[in-house]
């Protein structure tokens, strides 16, 4: 029996991998192809206040090896996860990670709160989201808006606080050591890269919002590098993710130094992903006499 | 309605018209529960840069519920690269999904309109109706005879005999279920768009006072749109059928939301079938 | 006949299709497929002063839809590129566009200067590749490298000045409008995304060098994207590539506001790839009533 | 030499032994003018994710120069992908690439080493020296009986009959060539790696003072080398053929550079086939 229990900043995991946020809702919907229960953990759909309409349609592309989305976030509020996705997941006995996101740096916080009551196993912050105090930019983009809005979170919960990355910076390696800096439990990567695509016989973009987030195996090169030089900036586990479809993409990423790993965009392709990541990885253990899981992490010998 | 993901045989794969295919599948599961409107979200096998499936919808089912068949337009790389692929391929589908047609129980009088491959999502209904010995009139719009690859499987279903004038053709004996045509062409039917059928159809219906009570369009959304208006005109519920492009095709992820007078809802579960007052278009 | 000339900030060119710099070395190892003076234009593989040696084996690695490079600018120096590259592309009626590497600010300012007297119709500066006077980062990635570089190599020449711009920053405007500050006459964009491959049996980086460049329709997104941005942000015309490999690529790049566009990575798949993307741009224009191909410029409908 | 890249038919695509399968394609272009140790440059045929072709060595060529046979050994997702590929697929493939073996025109004696799907490059160079009337010793290496796929195409040449025993045999009739063989498993000839018999073979000649003037091999890396260092004790010239990870194919992009006492230098072009001291191992 391989051990694939790790623990993710204080998140104790029965094996490495969780779900992409915004790809998975809060479960219920996979229940037919997935036992939520055998995760890691589930991570949820990201969650504002109030809930958001999100952006209009057409909101996603197919792209060599990927996929854009532009969903803008929809999602009904914090009371409807609340009332209607935690206790399902507590229910069925998941771990559940929840996404948070922020349209300010107080609903950030005022989100946690709003949870802190909730059958919550950890945080994951997104810091990806366009932002009014950081003048509607990106806050992950900017060491002084990380800071600040993982300070604001940290002092918020004692829960394991999980900060979610942007790939899309100059040095990721930067705003890990801010995340990091400001009290994150462990840092996430990576969410997605800013792209477009383009329909040349209509002459229009495809997204209704022109630009939208890259993910799918397109971007594994990128998420792994970005995950190998975190490893070695920062003391804080990782959480890795960026185009995982199965074991061997799993094992790259905990190689590369991953403790754990979502799927996303993968459960799109194959709904029952997720089972076959963490039945590759065991594979991949037996197969190389891994006893622990845990051996395995950053264990890429360069 | 617990989903599965099948991996059904292809029996076939053949040219029916410009640029539309018929496939059919070896899909037990999925052909034993899925409901007229329903859909499934298929894999395109062996072409791994494709990472999203694509959604079609059930035209037929067999008699002995073990197959269903798929009628398909290429229109971009995914429905191109199917073509290519060979009968005896094993292809993953996610089925049955969506919330299919509701006529009202109560419903003994319908018009169906199917606007170029759209009148494959409403032949299952049509089935069912026909069988349930509803009168069914429908409306098929195609760009040109050669397009309107459904006529003939409507026309057996009515039991319309071959010697009848095209445009308009009664059911053989029974004298309940009707076909009309139209062509952008010409080449067959009506000339022009559909909705002048629709608009004929509806006054007739009037004038003798016979109103249908139910609708059911399928098609581009222009037509759609165009259609649940005359419907909302003449006061009959309408449902139509609206396509978006899906990721998960199960509810989770978001991508396919409609416009609705109650926000935005998603086409794979909470559609692709939608009362047409409920669409904000 | 369509018109598919384009003049790319002073440098004509009879269609808008180059090769992207490194994937076709100096047109010569192509005779056999390409006739290289149809082409709008030949760029050629980096070259700075001496020479280097570029780095170990392996030095490519695929990914989904891409690949991964670590070629680390292998050049022989700009004498053997004049000495016998250039001559040839003048003899087959080529036009030239050479990119120049450096590791200093110098040596790019060198590079052009022994250059001058050669048979070169425009250069483009490469600014991905890391620098001493940097400090071994990538010029590329800051505001004030790009503007010191760009306006030492502007001075050093009068003909055409392409700078060429890695994607590997947070906000490719800033350093697109540094570019165009400091005197370039076009932007060419984008270089390679920075990515990783890891060998999970062995537990090994596929390539030798572990990080490497990332190019291929994976990218195109991404490159998309920048080109868009770019293009509402600076007026000099724009040099676009990263995953085009036929018509349809490359009209969605003049649409989001290339004048022309590069073909790398596809020649590798196909070694028509460059005449392929000629001709489907054209059919592209006839189908679309387009007399030039110009007219297609930004005529993107957001 | 002039490169085309040729839409060959795939005739055959067979197992033949544990993860080996030999293709046979119709490719009268790159047939014609292949010569011993070249390879071409394949595109797997429609798999798009996968955007660098793969060199392979041609193995045989027909009589009539119309068609090639490639050995292939599946290692990873591209060759598991080839296996998949029916007869009657076109396969684009750049080719003839590279630059071959190039025994002494004065060679009289030659020393042959295959080790795995290495056996495959040196058959066209074999073939070549036994009907120049050279004298040929060839050694095969595998894991397994099983594995030594190449060994029956050896026999033919050399016109061994099946009666002789195996290990080492000689060409019938005209006792020139002979071919002596080992498996890592010991389920065929000397059990144990074929360096060994390399070192036997070379003794045996400096015994007989008939050394050999030539040596080529091609397999693993570590095999070449060993190999090499015999050949280089026993002042033999020898030539390896090197493989590296390539993109382009035909010397354009560097991709694929071998370590060489004058420097880097492509595999692809000026390689695969190098003499032995000119790589720095
Ligand atoms: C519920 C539903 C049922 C459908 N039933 C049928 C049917 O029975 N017969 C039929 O021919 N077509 C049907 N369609 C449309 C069909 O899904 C698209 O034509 C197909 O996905 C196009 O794929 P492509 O790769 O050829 O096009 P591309 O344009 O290359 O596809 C790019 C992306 O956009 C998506 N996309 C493109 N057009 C559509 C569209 N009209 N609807 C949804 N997604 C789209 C693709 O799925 C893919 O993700 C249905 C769509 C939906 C939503
Ligand atoms: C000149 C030459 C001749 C060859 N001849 C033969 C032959 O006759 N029979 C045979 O079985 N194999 C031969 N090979 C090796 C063959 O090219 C690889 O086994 C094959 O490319 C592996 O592809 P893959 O997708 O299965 O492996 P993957 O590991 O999935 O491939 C990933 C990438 O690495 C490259 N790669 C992986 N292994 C090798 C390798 N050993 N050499 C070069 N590139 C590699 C692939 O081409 C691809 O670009 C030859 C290689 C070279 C350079
Ligand atoms: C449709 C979709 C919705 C997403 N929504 C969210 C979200 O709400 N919050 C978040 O942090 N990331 C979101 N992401 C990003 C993913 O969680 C993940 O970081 C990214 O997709 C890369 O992983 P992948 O390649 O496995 O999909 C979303 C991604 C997709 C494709
Ligand atoms: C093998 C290889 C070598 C490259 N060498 C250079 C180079 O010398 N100078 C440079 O500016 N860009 C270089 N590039 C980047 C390309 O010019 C181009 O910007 C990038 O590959 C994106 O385009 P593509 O996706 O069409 O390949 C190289 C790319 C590849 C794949
Ligand atoms: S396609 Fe994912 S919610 Fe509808
Ligand atoms: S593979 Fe491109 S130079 Fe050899």
């Amino acid at each position: 029996m391989v051990d694939l229990q790790v623990n993710l900043g204080g998140l104790l995991m029965k094996n490495p991998v969780t779900t992409a946020s915004g790809t998975f809702a809060a479960g219920k919907e996979y229940a037919d192809f997935v036992d939520v229960a055998a995760l890691g953990a589930v991570t949820t759909k990201g969650v504002s206040l109030n809930g958001w309409e999100g952006n209009a349609s057409p909101r996603i592309a197919e792209t060599p090896s990927g996929m854009l989305n532009s969903i803008g976030l929809q999602n009904p509020g914090v009371a409807h996860l609340k009332s209607d996705e935690l206790p399902w997941l507590k229910s069925v006995g998941a771990t559940t990670i929840v996404n948070v996101s922020g349209h300010s740096f107080d609903e950030y916080v005022q989100v946690i709160e709003a949870l802190e009551d909730a059958p919550v196993d950890a945080y994951e912050v997104n810091i990806s989201c366009p932002n009014v105090d950081a003048g509607g930019m990106t806050i992950g983009t900017h060491v002084e808006s990380v800071t600040k809005v993982v300070s604001l979170c940290r002092a918020a919960t004692k829960r394991p606080l999980i900060v979610k990355l942007t790939p899309n910076v100059t040095d990721i390696t930067e705003i890990a050591k801010a995340a990091e800096a400001a009290g994150a439990d462990a840092l996430s990567l990576i969410n997605t890269l800013l792209g477009m695509a383009v329909d040349a016989e209509r002459k229009r973009p495809q997204l209704a919002r022109v630009v939208g987030g890259l993910s799918g195996p397109c971007v594994k090169p990128v998420a792994l590098r970005m995950v190998w030089e975190c490893y070695h900036a920062v003391q804080v586990p990782l959480l890795g993710m960026g185009g995982i479809s199965n074991g061997t993409d799993a094992i790259e990423f905990i190689l590369a130094g991953a403790t754990a790993v979502a799927v996303g965009t993968a459960n799109f392709t194959n709904p029952h992903a997720t089972m076959d990541v963490i039945k590759g990885i065991e594979d991949y253990c037996v197969r190389h006499n891994v006893e622990k899981v845990t051996d395995l992490i950053g264990g890429l010998e360069c | 309605m617990t989903l599965v993901n099948e991996h059904a045989k292809l029996l076939s794969n053949q040219k029916v018209g410009p640029k539309l295919f018929v496939m059919e599948l070896e899909s037990p599961q999925i052909s034993a529960s899925v409901q007229p409107g329903q859909f499934v979200h298929m894999l395109l096998p062996s072409a791994d840069s494709h990472v999203l499936r694509r959604p079609f919808s059930v035209y037929e089912v067999s008699e002995d519920k073990s197959k269903l068949s798929i009628l398909y337009q290429v229109v971009g790389a995914g429905t191109d690269y199917l073509t290519s692929v060979q009968p005896g391929a094993t292809i993953e589908m996610i089925g049955p999904v969506g919330h299919g047609w509701q006529p009202p129980h109560e419903a003994q009088k319908v018009l169906l309109v199917g606007g170029g491959v759209g009148a494959a999502p409403l032949f299952m209904l049509c089935e069912t109706l026909v069988n349930a010995g509803v009168k069914v009139h429908m409306i098929l719009g195609a760009q040109s005879e050669q397009a309107m690859v459904t006529r003939k499987a409507y026309e057996v279903l009515f039991g319309i005999t071959e010697d009848l004038k095209p445009g308009l053709a009664t059911r053989g004996g029974l004298h309940t279920c009707s076909l009309s045509c139209a062509t952008d062409d010409g080449s067959y039917g009506h000339h022009g768009f559909c909705t002048a059928l629709v608009e004929q159809t509806l006054q007739k219906a009037a004038r003798e006072n016979t109103p249908y009570d139910y609708m059911a369009v399928c098609g581009p959304e222009v037509l759609m749109r165009l259609v649940k208006e005359q419907a909302e005109s003449a006061h009959i519920p309408c449902e139509v059928s609206m396509e978006r492009r899906m990721a998960c095709g199960i509810g989770a992820c978001l991508s396919c939301v409609v416009d609705t007078v109650e926000g935005k809802k998603r086409a794979c579960v909470d559609g692709p079938v939608f009362a047409s007052h409920e669409v904000v278009w």
